[in-house]
């Protein structure tokens, strides 16, 4: 449509490309192949990408709050854990009397610190179709209740991000609780099914990936259609000048509450792929530095560009990956040093400077090309 | 007084001022004029520091600035009232005005001088007031006694009119030919054992060096009463300039019309 | 050049590297003396090191790298259980060991992996029976940092005092979260509680850094040794390097080892840290005997299966018998569990442990504790016929890992 | 000569009216005894205004004299301390919020510019037309020949045509005047808030400025606020004049200009 | 150890042991191991210097191994303590006089008694004459003679003291079966109106204990989150460096008392302006190397400043290694004020308390009374136009996130008295002092203070009840809540401006 879009369009084609090409190539050549054909990726290659695409997947949900609406949630990894809890809780039930103490009813958790009964909320979570619904429902829930107060009452900029991150850290207290019955700090492992599938199968963890990778191309799909939807730009009308919206006959609080449900529920299903991927799900995830790496991860990528993010998400936990077992003494150094070399060097994020490389546009740009109010 | 030449600006790929040459003695009340996006505020900035030039020079008593810090150019003496008005929102009138201390002390001006409130007395009843919670008309009227403050060589204004009520336009007029044409703050009575030769001197030299003036003004019978000299651009150049008294019906329909 | 690789798989950035770390070091040192001797093998052995970063998941995915990647022969790692958690479907699925040096709560036993730290029954039971019986203590304080293995840990032990005729109103449990800083409200309770009279002790299963500030507050409330006395089962030398220790006078800790015991092996031990970490003011302390014993039981069983080979090495390690640095020889059962002396200390000046009490034999680790009624049928026995980390011996069952 | 080709039809079709406007009793807008402070100080005092069906009314009065803050009165930025305020008969404004006061058809153009820095100057007329305004039809919207056309031809109205790709936020101030003028217009109110739209631009602009104005009028309730007295000239029928809060004077330009008063306070000269 | 608490209770018969029993219990009794022999030891440069035990006469100087040093247990030290007590009980000083008294009261055993009542006797001291009659009190309630027994109740229902209550409690007790303890109804009857009495005033007291320690938890809170008031809340730098640099303060504090090992006291207050010159500089290096590039870029702050958080880290541990470094408190900030039994306010924490209050008025005065406060606020609200009213926005902005910065590492020094020094010091502070800055509302320094305070009170109100974690949850919904009231903080900004 206008110049701009069109020039945004070519890395968003390629990342739709690659991504694409991944998500089918490692499955299919792993489920097609036999285990010594060069085509046939190990399960450390194959856990590794699907963790990052989930990674990929919950940084795309944060772009679309904060990239777009402005919205800085300082606490987007509580949506992610608890999409990840319903996941971990299905799983868990699935676990059925072959945990260490033979319960057929209670995970082992609560075996040892004596429950004697399902808590309520536990219920309901051996069926994979309600737990599905539940990946969504219960972060997408609390992001309604929790938005629904905070843009009512016009909470807005680090009120509202330094409030995020209050909830996450909330949560992050009451999931330590071993009370709360979610496994206290442990957490939830020890997974062995998913829909009657043996976890550890090389099939399965290749569908897995599939799914995942699949899933984030479609919530990649959507995203776009969203923001380039009149939705899209309402919403990026409120992150410019929030007040000015209300006059023209928006309701605001609608719309972000709109967009951050949306999100949360994204956030929730990027934590329901990777809990089955990774093997545990448990509070740090709540803690509110992960939220703060998500915001990282954004703003590496290139904030306001959908695509952006999902690359920063993957080369930021690439460059762990590596760096953990290469450097594994100082490279806090090197990770430190990437993140401030990228905010002086490459104001729009990494994707801004292939952006400005390969596609060389003079067009200004949506978001950082205009100075901002 | 300020000279400028074969400047060169441009905003990422767009070239928004082209080799643009521009002389203003001392004395001097310019009005820069123009239709609208041709440029003015940016050439405004540009002179005031606060966007870069690619090119060309900005010399400003024959010292050559256009690489120098908006800062520099404020101790020398050159006053700025924005487009827009550009408060301090949270601060109050009087801390807005206190602002300029640091650059005017550095020319002997500790404290706010009490001309600014004569001029503009709805100042002085909002010493407390957060600058954001003025109306439009009395920001931009603080916009213009926060410049004064520095008690400027050449004072820069930017379509300093704008949401001003009438009476107070052409007391801004007024308050404009007053500084263009002496050097702004009248000098207290003199007690009469002063009265003499060195009184008048001191009085003569000030009426003399006068605030030099570059105005941009869209409205016609104000540009007229204030300023002697016009300048008008298009598309980000100087295309005519003249006495005030020469801007004829041509000109305006050929450069200032649609 | 053909190496067996060796994984080392510590935390050295994030919260837990502040404990980690030096079993890192430990690992290195370990493994570099047993290259001075000659490699295992005939190949020389290679240090993997990675970081985890005190990120759970990723305590998981290094795993994995250095089983699929780096083919390491055996991981040396992990110190929470959460980690140990994390980490054990990998191992358990690609058939590797993991040597986990850290006291822990139980109630746990896989067939790939050794837990060379006490389990409750080798720490725990025997703090109190020494608090009851020596100090004649009545009234208890369990103090814990919220998680798993204080959470069982303080189970167990209620139901051991309770055994022991302490009553309800006698046993005050706390809980706080990680890090907790802020004790002013806990130990004034504490000092509320150990002022009527009867001997009260604290008996402190406070993690890491949640310690400094628990021992300034009740130094700065006046609770010291000799009225409240506390014993820890998460301060060793190394945490104590980190403090003011004036306050701390007197106060317990129970562990398997203290680097002040007087043995020839220990000196050895400490001039040989001292040597290889360059400092000789660095303290040693119970998960680097742990690491100690960990890794030469497989050097040992590796020499006697003749192979790295993960299967060979499990069925090997088993009964090997290694001594430990205070004067036992400590033994590998089949439960995966090890035999240990349990010593209890008193905090000096000087940040060393002076000990007052010990076993006067070696204590067998016992996964499935005997003080919870569900754990009480389960034993673990990784030798045939049952290979088995948990079968319950009333219904004759297997489950978990090895569930049929 | 502008306006008809851009402003369609207004009224019937609102959507999420509240209820019809019922003004068969005359005014359009009503405020009664409005007051508003601010820490002490009243920037309303005791305010009643009426505005007819289809009226242009100019307001002038000086700076600080509340002009602005009415306007945040009536499209519901500022709250009141007491007062009432109606739109017709039946339609309590103090009980809406912004964009319930804008959805029953009250538009306003602010003060300072403001325009949506980040999208192109199609979008911000788009974003403004008038529209189903809820989350769900927003996000289904597609845009029709029609309404292409409307876009268009507001283009052409406020000469941004050339510069419809590009974002706002390169648009020079008068520029930005001009833009939110067509937003205005796209929305199609029933009552148009206009603060100083003149400032900034050239004396032909005012001109065209004042056509479109008075096009506008008899549909269009319009309120116009504006210090330039040649361009209130050249619109006004009624003028109110403002002072400390409440209205001083009303009348036809001529009474208002040679009213002592006005001119001690305002005018001057 | 069962031989050597007889030689204590055999030494403590002989004046002249007082030196050898203090010197075992300061730990400073080593055995010469050629010898066999009893010296008191001194560190000198190449081991230790031995003195006679008796007579403090210089001996020689041997090698730390050469002696071995005389351990204690718990058991030892209270024989030892009461030994000690009893030989000081003659001393001239009055105040050795009062702690021998004090520490004889602590558990009164017949032998001590009787040393007790012999030595009121004798003594002038009213102070020592009042703390032993309360021994001798309490243990008249014990008494054969009812008239005494119930005079003594009637005495001990004013005292403040923790062994009143308890025997109060075993006078009203009941056995096992029901029955009750004390057979005298008169007297239990009277030991219940004692009993309500003094609990009446521990409620008091715990009153005032739980405000004194919401106090000193929000004192902790207010100078963590005060100088990011400064960065964040007036410059509007998202500083998540912020912990890191009052890490640094906290090293500071450790590197000085290594500089000065044998003055604590002296270190720490050395450490406050070090500590200051040292974070303040790394902030000046921080803004005048990387955020100063960022203006107009809030949001870049914070992941750059997160950078350099993670580097600062790393930097810690390979310089000071990943342990936690000990940093020791002068006795004067240890202990506590002990105003009665139920009573007493820790002195680090008074302390810290007064200092925050200190750090807030100074830091208050800066930004009001100097130009550099009106500055800082005119670069964060408009930075082009700042520039053009001559503002030289540059050092502006160096010196205030130096100022806030140096804050930080002020607040390190005092953390370094109640928490751990390592590495993740910083990490376990920046939640909380984003959440104070905001409650207490962007840009109003009193709002930081008052909502620090309100806090820490209503965490240690709430942790009685709901426990630590819960109560934190609490305080943290709280917040969440509060803010739906006030979008603003506690203290919003107010007026047209705030609005957009
Ligand atoms: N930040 C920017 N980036 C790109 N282009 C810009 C930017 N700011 C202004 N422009 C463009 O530069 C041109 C000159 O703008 P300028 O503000 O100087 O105009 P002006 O003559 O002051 O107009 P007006 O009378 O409306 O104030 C305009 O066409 C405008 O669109
Ligand atoms: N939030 C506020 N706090 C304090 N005073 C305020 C606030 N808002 C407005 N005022 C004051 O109220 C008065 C009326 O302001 P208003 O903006 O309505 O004037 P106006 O008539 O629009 O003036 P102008 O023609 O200059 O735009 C002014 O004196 C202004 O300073
Ligand atoms: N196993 C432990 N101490 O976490
Ligand atoms: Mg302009
Ligand atoms: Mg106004």
């Amino acid at each position: 449509m206008s110049q701009y879009k069109q020039a945004i369009d070519k890395p968003y084609t390629l990342t739709v490309g690659v991504l694409l090409a991944v998500t089918m190539l490692i499955p299919l050549g792993n489920l097609l192949t036999d285990s010594d054909s060069a085509l046939h990726f190990s399960a450390y290659i194959v856990s590794l990408i699907g963790k990052y695409l989930s990674f990929a997947l919950l940084a795309l949900s944060l772009d679309l709050v904060w990239g777009y609406a402005g919205i800085l949630v300082l606490g987007q990894g509580a949506f992610f854990a608890l999409g990840g809890y319903a996941m971990g809780m299905y799983l868990m039930r699935q676990i059925g009397s072959r945990g260490v103490y033979g319960n057929p009813l209670l995970p082992d958790f609560m075996v040892f610190l004596n429950w004697q009964e399902l808590p309520w909320y536990w219920l309901g979570f051996e069926h994979f179709p309600y737990t599905l619904l539940m990946v969504f429902l219960a972060p997408g829930f609390l992001a309604l209740v929790f938005g629904w107060l905070a843009f009512r009452s016009r909470v807005t900029g680090v009120y509202l991000s330094i409030i995020t991150q209050a909830l996450t850290y909330a949560l992050l207290l009451a999931f330590f609780r071993n009370e709360m019955g979610f496994g206290g700090n442990n957490g939830l492992t020890d997974f062995k099914e998913l829909l009657g599938f043996n976890l550890q199968s090389e099939a399965v963890r290749a569908l897995l990936l599939l799914i995942t990778g699949l899933s984030l191309l479609g919530a990649l799909l959507i995203s776009r259609w969203i923001v380039n939807s009149k939705l899209g730009r309402v919403v990026t009308a409120i992150r410019d000048q929030e007040s000015r919206v209300r006059f023209l006959g928006y309701r605001v609080e609608l719309f972000k509450l709109w967009i951050f449900v949306f999100s949360a529920m994204l956030a929730g299903l990027a934590g329901a792929l990777y809990v089955p991927q990774v093997g545990i799900i448990n509070p740090s995830e709540f803690s509110p530095l992960n939220s703060l790496e998500i915001v990282i991860w954004v703003a590496i990528g290139g904030r306001g560009t959908l695509y952006g993010p999902i690359i920063g998400a993957i080369l930021v936990n690439y460059a762990k990956t590596v760096l953990t077992g290469l450097l594994p003494e100082i490279w806090l150094f090197s990770l430190g040093a990437v993140f401030v070399l990228v905010t002086l060097l490459l104001p729009d994020g990494v994707l801004g400077l292939v952006r400005n490389k390969l596609w060389s546009s003079t067009q200004p740009l949506p978001v950082s090309g205009v100075p901002k109010p | 007084m300020l000279k400028l030449s074969a400047l060169q600006q441009y905003y990422g790929a767009s070239h928004t001022l082209w080799d643009l040459d521009l002389q203003l003695n001392t004395g001097d009340c310019l009005c820069l004029m123009g239709r609208n996006g041709v440029g003015k505020t940016t050439l405004l900035k540009a002179i005031m520091g606060l966007i870069p030039v690619q090119d060309g020079a900005i010399i400003y008593d024959g010292v050559d600035l256009s690489r120098a810090k908006p800062e520099t150019r404020a101790e020398l003496g050159i006053g700025y009232v924005p487009q827009g008005r550009e408060i301090f929102p949270l601060l109050s009138v009087e801390e807005n005005l206190k602002t300029g201390l640091r650059a005017a002390g550095k020319r002997g001006i500790k404290t706010i001088p009490d001309s600014i409130f004569e001029i503009f007395p709805v100042l002085k009843q909002m010493l407390k007031r957060r600058g954001g919670d003025l109306s439009g008309g009395q920001q931009q009227q603080l916009a213009i006694g926060r410049a004064l403050v520095l008690n400027p060589g050449l004072l820069i204004l930017d379509e300093p009119t704008e949401g001003i009520q009438p009476n107070i336009v052409s007391e801004i007029g007024d308050v404009i030919i007053r500084l263009n044409k002496a050097r702004g703050i009248d000098l207290p009575r003199p007690a009469p054992e002063d009265i003499g030769e060195i009184h008048q001197a001191i009085v003569r030299i000030q009426r003399e060096l006068g605030v030099t003036v570059l105005l941009v003004e869209q409205k016609l019978a104000f540009a007229r009463k204030v300023a002697d000299r016009f300048c008008i651009m298009d598309r980000g150049r100087l295309v005519a300039d003249g006495l005030m008294t020469e801007l004829d019906e041509t000109m305006i329909k050929r450069y200032l019309t649609v | 050049e053909d190496t067996i690789k060796v994984g080392v798989l510590h935390s050295l950035s994030g919260t837990m590297a502040i404990s980690e770390t030096t079993l890192k070091d430990t690992m290195l040192m370990l493994i570099d003396e047993q290259n001075k001797k000659g490699g295992l093998l005939g190949k020389k052995l290679e240090a993997v090191v990675v970081d985890p970063a005190s990120n759970w998941p990723l305590f998981a995915e290094k795993a994995r790298e250095l089983l699929t990647k780096d083919k390491v022969a055996a991981i040396f790692g992990c110190w929470t259980s959460v980690s140990r958690k994390s980490v054990l479907p990998v191992v358990e699925e690609l058939n590797g060991l993991l040597f986990y040096p850290v006291q822990y709560e139980g109630e746990e036993s896989s067939k790939n992996v050794f837990y060379t730290g006490a389990a409750p029954n080798q720490q725990a039971i025997p703090a109190v029976d020494y608090l009851m019986n020596d100090l004649k203590v009545q009234r208890w304080v369990l103090a814990g940092t919220d998680y798993v293995y204080p959470r069982t840990t303080n189970k167990i032990l209620e139901a051991y005092l309770k055994s022991k005729g302490v009553a309800a109103k006698d046993i005050l449990i706390n809980y706080t979260p990680f890090g907790h800083s802020d004790w002013q409200n806990i130990v004034s309770d504490i000092k509320k509680f150990g002022s009527t009279g009867k001997k009260t002790a604290v008996v402190s299963t406070i993690n890491g850094d949640a310690n400094i500030p628990f021992y300034k507050e009740l130094g700065n409330q006046g609770i010291s040794a000799e009225n409240i006395p506390v014993i820890a089962f998460s301060v060793g030398e190394e945490e104590l390097s980190g403090m003011d220790t004036k306050p701390l006078v007197g106060h317990l800790a129970a562990w398997n080892y203290f680097m002040s015991v007087d043995t020839t092996k220990n000196a050895a031990f400490i001039q040989q840290w001292h040597d290889f970490i360059k400092n000789p003011k660095r303290v040693t302390n119970d998960p680097m005997e742990a690491h100690y014993i960990g890794f030469n039981m497989w050097v040992k069983a590796v020499e006697k299966a003749g192979t790295t080979d993960p299967e060979a090495v499990q069925k090997a390690i088993i009964g090997v018998e290694f001594p430990n640095l205070t004067g036992g020889v400590s033994k590998m059962l089949p439960n995966h569990h090890i035999s240990k002396p349990v010593l209890i200390g008193e905090i000096q000046g000087d940040g060393q442990f002076v000990t007052v009490w010990q076993t006067n034999k070696l204590v067998d680790g016992d996964a499935w504790s005997d003080f919870l009624p569900e754990s009480k049928p389960i034993i673990a026995d990784w030798t045939p016929p049952i290979s088995c980390g948990n079968f319950n011996t009333k219904t004759k069952k297997c489950s978990g890992q090895n569930f049929k | 000569m502008i306006a008809n080709t851009t402003i369609q039809e207004s009224g019937a079709s609102q959507p999420l009216l509240a209820g019809e406007i019922d003004s068969r009793h005359g005014p359009i807008l009503y405020l009664e005894d409005v007051n508003v402070s601010f820490d002490g100080f009243k920037a309303l005092n005791h305010l009643s205004l009426y505005i007819d069906s289809g009226e242009l009314r100019c307001m002038i009065g000086p700076n600080g004299a509340g002009k602005t803050t009415l306007m945040d009165v009536i499209t519901g930025k500022t709250k009141p301390d007491s007062g009432s305020v109606y739109f017709g008969q039946t339609i309590n404004l103090l009980e809406l919020d912004e964009p319930a006061i804008a959805a029953t058809g009250i538009c306003r153009k602010f003060q300072k510019p403001s325009v949506f820095d980040a999208l192109t100057v199609f979008e911000n007329l788009e974003l403004a037309m008038h529209a189903d305004k809820r989350t769900w039809p927003t996000l289904f919207y597609r845009r029709n020949a029609e309404q292409n056309e409307r876009i268009h031809n507001v283009l052409d109205t406020i000469k941004l045509t050339s510069l419809s790709k590009h974002p706002a936020g390169i648009l020079s101030h008068g520029q930005k005047q001009w833009l939110e003028i067509g937003m205005l217009l796209m929305q199609e109110p029933k009552v148009m808030l206009v603060d100083e739209p003149i400032a900034g631009m050239t004396h032909q602009e005012v001109e065209r400025t004042a056509e479109l104005l008075l096009s506008l009028q008899g549909k269009h309730s319009i309120i116009v606020v504006e210090h330039d007295m040649e361009f209130v000239r050249s619109i006004a029928q009624k003028v109110t004049v403002l002072h400390e809060g409440s209205v001083l004077t009303e009348g036809t330009m001529d009474e208002v200009q040679n009213d002592p008063r006005v001119i001690q306070v305002y005018l001057g000269e | 150890m069962a031989e050597r608490e007889q030689a204590i209770d055999w030494l403590a018969t002989d004046k002249r042991s007082l030196n050898i029993l203090q010197a075992l219990q300061e730990g400073k009794l080593f055995e010469l191991k050629s010898e066999s022999k009893l010296v008191t030891v001194q560190e000198s440069t190449n081991g230790y210097l031995l003195k006679d035990v008796v007579s403090g006469i210089e001996l020689s100087e041997v090698e730390r191994s050469a002696v071995g040093k005389l351990n204690l247990t718990n058991k030892l030290r209270s024989s030892l303590r009461k030994a000690i007590a009893q030989l000081q009980l003659n001393e001239t000083d009055p105040a050795i006089r009062l702690t021998a008294v004090q520490a004889l009261g602590k558990d009164v055993d017949d032998k001590a008694l009787v040393l007790l009542s012999e030595h009121l006797n004798g003594e002038t001291d009213t102070d020592i004459q009042l703390a032993i009659q309360e021994i001798l009190v309490l243990k008249q309630l014990d008494s054969q003679d009812r008239s005494q027994r119930l005079a003594a109740v009637n005495t001990v229902k004013t005292l403040n003291s923790q062994a009143v209550l308890n025997r109060l409690e075993t006078l009203t007790d009941k056995d096992a079966e029901g029955h009750f303890l004390e057979p005298d109804n008169e007297i239990r009857d009277l030991a219940d109106a004692a009993l309500s009495k003094i609990k009446t005033r521990i409620m008091a007291y715990a009153a005032v204990e739980t405000v004194f320690f919401g106090l000193s938890l929000g004192a902790v809170l207010v100078l963590s989150a005060i100088g990011l008031a400064i960065t964040f809340g007036v410059m509007g730098i998202i500083n998540m460096a912020h912990g890191e640099l009052m890490m640094l303060g906290a090293y500071t504090t450790y590197v000085m008392q290594k500089i000065l090992p044998n003055q604590p006291g002296v270190a720490l207050i050395l450490s406050i302006p070090a500590a200051f010159l040292v974070a303040g500089l790394v902030g000046v290096a921080i803004e005048r190397g990387i955020i100063r590039f960022l203006y107009g870029r809030p949001l870049e702050t914070l992941l750059a400043t997160f950078g350099v958080s993670l580097f600062l880290q790393q930097l810690v541990r390979s310089i000071f290694s990943p342990l936690n470094r000990s940093v020791t408190s002068p006795t004067w900030m240890s202990g506590s004020w002990q105003i009665n039994d139920f009573l007493s306010l820790t002195w680090n924490r008074l302390y810290i308390l007064i200092f925050c209050l200190l750090v807030f008025t100074a830091l208050l005065q800066i930004l009001k009374r100097t130009k550099l406060g009106l500055e800082v606020r005119a670069v964060a609200q408009n930075r082009k136009m700042a520039k053009a009213m001559g503002i030289p926005t540059a050092r502006v902005d160096a010196m205030t996130f130096g100022l806030g910065s140096g804050i930080a590492g002020v607040a390190g020094v005092a953390l370094s008295q109640i928490t751990n020094v390592g590495p993740n010091l910083g990490q376990a502070y920046i939640v909380d002092s984003f959440m104070v800055v905001v409650f207490g509302g962007v840009g109003n320094l009193f709002g930081t203070l008052v909502a620090g305070f309100t806090l820490g009170i209503a965490n240690k109100v709430l942790e009685p009840y709901a426990g630590a974690v819960l109560a934190k949850i609490l305080v943290l919904v709280f917040i969440i809540l509060f803010i739906q009231k006030r979008p603003r903080g506690l203290f919003p900004q107010k007026g047209r401006a705030a609005e957009n």
